[in-house]
């Protein structure tokens, strides 16, 4: 039994409410904490505040306006989102894509994986409390997407791929363009590395921090660079090999222990690969048509059914598309990488610091466009 | 009498106009520092480079409109702000700037200004207890925590330099480093102090308290318009106090030749407050229970033993150069045990190569 | 400690190198040839109308619906000095829900609309962000060169 | 306009689908499925009330083990409502597709959350947006749509409408 006196000083836990109006909540996403002084006793996280119908959308619209919606998913990454589109529809019509088409698929996917990495390291050098991280990344993701204008027109949402290629070739000066860019990028990269990794009080704050073992990790459903963190050497540009990467050579980074340090080291480690893999591309790259030449502007896909999954810089971005012919889908679920691995999040914040909650979800590094679709 | 007391008076109103310039200046030269340090510009618009940039950010601040949350303490929430901002300034009517230059120096200047700077922990405590707001307490708690920390390692090693002068009048601290100054004696507890006075003032890597990514300004979150500009204003002359106290303890002070001794006690403290900005620009934040053991089991052990070796070495009277040497291995042994560690606790990489891999479709079942 | 050491170096370093931004409203970064701004639609010069018909394509393919379009016969063509049977009436785009995805562009049979390099469009009230033909016109003046030749 | 999900080729194409069809049709013998194939994968339609005994199945058979859920998807056909899983294999690097089909009115099946973690929120979200019930699911509550919104929008009988301003 309590002493009276006992009794006076027992405390409760506190609830306190993290977005969707928080800095550090990457978008909209909410979380309400129960905390206990500085300690995280359970979490319960809220999404939906960006759920835009895009799945009900996708019912009402022609296949050649669907891209332009999955550019919106995944904002940080709207090429490897178009990507998993299109070769589903592909895959349906039984098209085959030039392969001059299919590099500059591969090129553009790879440099926006880069960009979406680079946006990650941004965040999670200002959730773990550093302010020139974030300035450095922009500076470097600038470059890329003065590429992507060139290439698309749009430095986001690009509406570039199409069902059976791409619309349009490369501008001439493409070539200039990525000479000038590759070196700068791995400079700029090394010197992100110089900045952050090796510093002290950062590798106190990700070490150790978050960590999730690799079952628990492919039972939630997790993937990408977040799973390969555990160990798991699991890429699906490798596994279920699309485009062309099966010829091209490049190495999948993991790390052992699952925690945000591991997480941070494979992306900074997958940032270089990507670059290596645009390098083989841009020189292996044919000449010839950049879609197909069978593909009309108006797509009419034959019934059937498919799913599609594509490693987005997040993970594993699925498309299950069902059509029962006819020139719009009947069924549209996308498979979003963030929304699976936000659901380890109450996983990961067990034992954490109020400090650590935002470090794990930066390091989770989720799209909220995404998770809501 | 009366013609003393105008004198003060005059030496207050100065040193009041004194300390709001230079708040001006050090927001204009952290905005500037960190915005080329990150490849920007920084404030270009308002006059040459943006001079005027913090006079207008103070304008801005003063016509805002004055905000209180329904359900704060209003007292309280009123009071914070003075809480914070008295200590603040009441400190300097001790701090010399040179022989002259100061509004009353007291025998036992350092004393006083540690007494008083620790009361600040107050407003931000009831600043965050009376915003009634829970990212303002969480903040308002972890500034009291830090704070009563920190303040052991800073006092502890202020009474090293005191043990080392013979004197807690910093007048007589400066001119006892005429020649060496201490920083060349105590390499180590020039560390300590400018980590234990960061943590005191909240500043990168130790702005807990304040955390943007975490607790949204901590105990400030509620507040805007004067009132957070009062706050605003009393970090500032902190982090200008620990400039100059800095420069006072342990650079010397006014004392170096050529130039007049104004000068050198400026150009030293924004040396210092350059280095502060700079670590600002550079580390990210430590978490609240790392913040506790680095000042429990790493700075205070380290005051305690830089207070032991300044003892030994003023008791058996050794030379100089024997106090430097061994305050200099003792700092290298603590780096040397921090990268050791940093190597130990990183797990090397494991790349592996993936491309042979067999694949999905190779696989017969 | 290196590693605190090695981070304060590289923000060293990075001090005094030129700032990578520019002072934006009096100085512009160059845009790419492909840039996509907001869609314009473009005059005919040799018959001084212009190229779209009305055909209402690109409005059937907007994915969110923001451009209204009809059409009427074209005085013009009963004269003999045009080819266009049926010319645009009245068209309009709603800036404010144009996702510039540059589908109007990629379905148009007469490369009657381009996207133009119009990209400050910020106004005062969402009334204003409704482009009628005149401005599409005004602000497709001198961008044929935009248009893709596919 | 339709009959049943997806065409189903009468035989496949590709003869180590065919290998993973023979596989999954021997392993699956006691739940009768019926098979079919989308483009690459084998899918296997089973009775509803099997579908947490299939899936312990598939992750625990040496043969399969189907470790990772990569999607589960709720699909509204016109006669009845389909739930998709597609399983993956992290070990064995093979995957397949197990479908329910549910009757449009009560449609309730039971939740896979016990054999997969991470079918929590395709649960939730497939409940929300459709109004099938997952049995014994540890915590069926709305996910995606703000508090109060009424119906299931994402049945086909839910209009498409025009964009409508809430102000």
């Amino acid at each position: 039994m309590k002493m009276e006196a006992e009794k006076r000083f027992d405390t409760v836990d506190m609830m306190l409410n993290m977005g969707p109006q928080h800095p550090s909540t990457h978008g909209v996403f909410r979380m309400v904490l129960t905390i206990d002084g500085e300690k995280i006793v359970a979490v319960e996280p809220h999404i939906g505040y960006l759920h835009r119908g895009t799945e009900k959308l996708c019912e009402g619209e022609y296949y050649l306006q669907i891209v332009s919606l999955f550019d919106r998913l995944d904002y940080i990454s709207s090429f490897n989102n178009e990507l998993a589109f299109v070769i589903a529809v592909e895959k349906l019509m039984g098209i085959q894509v030039p392969e001059r088409a299919e590099y500059i698929r591969v090129i553009m996917c790879e440099l926006n994986r880069i960009a979406s990495h680079l946006m990650f390291y941004a965040a999670f050098g200002a959730d773990a409390g550093a302010i020139t991280p974030f300035l450095y990344a922009f500076r470097e993701r600038e470059q890329i997407q003065s590429v992507f204008e060139a290439v698309s027109g749009a430095r986001m949402m690009h509406n570039y791929f199409r069902v059976g290629g791409v619309i349009e070739d490369l501008p001439p000066d493409f070539g200039d363009r990525m000479n000038k860019l590759i070196p700068k990028l791995k400079q700029g990269i090394q010197e992100c590395d110089d900045l952050l990794t090796g510093n002290e009080i950062f590798i106190a704050r990700a070490k150790g921090v978050g960590a999730i073992s690799a079952a628990d990790a492919i039972d939630f459903g997790m993937s990408g660079p977040n799973l390969r963190a555990c160990g798991v050497l699991e890429d699906i540009r490798r596994s279920e090999p699309y485009s062309v990467y099966p010829t091209l050579d490049f190495d999948i980074p993991a790390g052992q222990n699952g925690d945000c340090w591991d997480r941070y080291m494979v992306r900074m480690e997958e940032m270089r690969q990507s670059l290596r893999i645009v390098e083989q591309a841009i020189a292996e790259m044919p000449q010839g048509p950049v879609i197909a030449p069978q593909v009309r502007k108006i797509v009419k896909v034959p019934k059937g059914e498919v799913y599609v999954r594509v490693e987005n810089p997040r993970g594993d971005f699925g498309v299950y598309l069902i059509s029962q012919g006819g020139d719009k889908p009947y069924r549209v679920k996308i498979r979003g990488a963030s929304f699976c691995n936000l659901m380890t999040l109450k996983k990961l914040l067990q034992q954490c610091y109020v400090a650590d909650c935002v470090v794990v979800l930066g390091s989770l590094d989720i799209v909220l466009g995404e998770v809501d679709r | 009498m009366t013609g003393e007391l105008l004198l003060s008076a005059l030496g207050v109103v100065g040193m009041l106009l004194f300390l709001t310039v230079t708040t001006f200046a050090l927001v204009w030269i952290e905005r500037k520092f960190l915005g080329h340090i990150q490849m920007r510009l920084g404030p270009m618009r308002t006059g040459y480079h943006g001079i005027m940039q913090p006079v207008a950010d103070a304008l801005k601040l003063l016509f805002k409109e004055d905000f209180i949350p329904g359900s704060s303490d209003r007292l309280i929430f009123w009071l914070a702000p003075l809480a914070v901002f008295v200590p603040a300034f009441l400190i300097w009517v001790s701090i010399p700037f040179t022989k002259e230059l100061v509004i009353r120096n007291l025998d036992m200047g350092i004393f006083y200004i540690v007494a008083v700077s620790v009361v600040s922990i107050i407003g931000l405590v009831m600043a965050g207890w009376g915003s009634a707001n829970k990212y303002a307490l969480l903040g308002g708690a972890r500034a009291a925590a830090q704070l009563i920390s920190y303040e052991l390692p800073l006092i502890m090693v202020i009474l090293s330099v005191v043990m080392l002068s013979q004197s807690l009048d910093l007048k007589t601290i400066v001119e006892k480093q005429a020649v060496i100054p201490y920083v060349l004696l105590q390499p180590l507890g020039f560390l300590i102090f400018l980590f234990a006075s960061l943590a005191e003032v909240g500043r990168t890597p130790f702005d807990i308290p304040q955390a943007e990514s975490e607790v949204v300004g901590g105990p400030f979150v509620e507040y805007s318009g004067i009132r957070w500009s009062i706050f605003f204003l009393a970090e500032y002359v902190n982090t200008f106090a620990v400039g100059v106290l800095g420069a006072l303890l342990f650079l010397g002070g006014w004392n170096w030749p050529l130039l007049p001794p104004i000068i050198w006690i400026l150009v030293k403290s924004y040396f210092l407050v350059l280095v502060i900005f700079w670590m600002r620009a550079t580390f990210p934040r430590l978490r609240i229970d790392q913040l506790m053991s680095l000042a429990w089991k790493v700075l205070l052990p380290l005051a305690f033993l830089n207070i032991l070796i300044v003892g030994a070495h003023q008791f058996y009277r050794w030379p100089a150069w024997s106090l430097s040497l061994i305050s200099l291995v003792v700092v290298l042994a603590v780096g040397y045990r921090l990268r050791w560690r940093r190597i130990a606790g990183t797990s090397r990489l494991g790349l592996s190569l993936a491309t042979e891999r067999r694949l999905a479709n190779d696989r017969t079942p | 400690m290196i590693g605190l050491l090695k981070g304060l170096n590289t923000t060293l370093k990075t001090l005094f190198r030129r700032p990578v931004t520019v002072q934006y409203p009096d100085e512009h970064l160059p845009l790419a040839p492909r840039y996509k701004g907001f869609p314009a639609l473009l005059w005919d010069d040799n018959v001084q109308e212009p190229y779209c018909v009305g055909c209402q394509v690109c409005a059937r393919y907007c994915p969110t619906e923001c451009i209204t379009v009809t059409m009427k016969d074209n005085t013009k063509f009963k004269d003999g000095t045009s080819t266009r049977k049926k010319i645009v009436d009245f068209f309009q785009i709603d800036m404010a829900k144009c996702i510039v995805c540059a589908i109007c562009v990629e379905v148009c049979n007469f490369d009657a609309i381009v996207m133009s390099d119009a990209h400050e469009e910020s106004v005062f009230s969402r009334g204003e962000m409704v482009a009628d033909l005149n401005r599409l016109l005004e602000m497709g003046r001198g961008q044929e060169k935009k248009l893709r030749k596919s | 306009m339709t009959e049943h999900a997806a065409p189903t080729p009468s035989a496949p194409v590709d003869p180590k689908l065919e290998l993973m069809a023979n596989l999954l049709k021997d392993i699956f013998a006691p739940f009768e499925p019926e098979m079919g194939y989308a483009i690459d994968e084998v899918s296997l339609t089973i009775s509803p009330k099997d579908i947490v005994a299939a899936c312990k199945l598939a992750k625990e058979n040496e043969e399969l083990k189907f470790d990772y859920l990569r999607c589960l998807s709720v699909v509204d056909y016109e006669e009845h409502f389909q739930v998709v899983y597609h399983l993956y294999s992290m070990k064995k690097h093979h995957k397949m597709v197990l479908k329910v089909n549910l009757p449009k009115d009560n449609p309730r099946v039971s939740s896979v959350v016990s054999v997969w973690k991470g079918a929590d929120w395709h649960e939730r979200e497939g409940a929300e947006l459709f109004g099938v019930t997952f049995e014994e699911h540890p915590n069926l509550a709305p996910l995606l749509l703000y508090e109060g919104f009424e119906g299931y929008p994402m049945l086909k009988s839910y209009p498409l409408g025009p964009y409508e301003d809430g102000s």
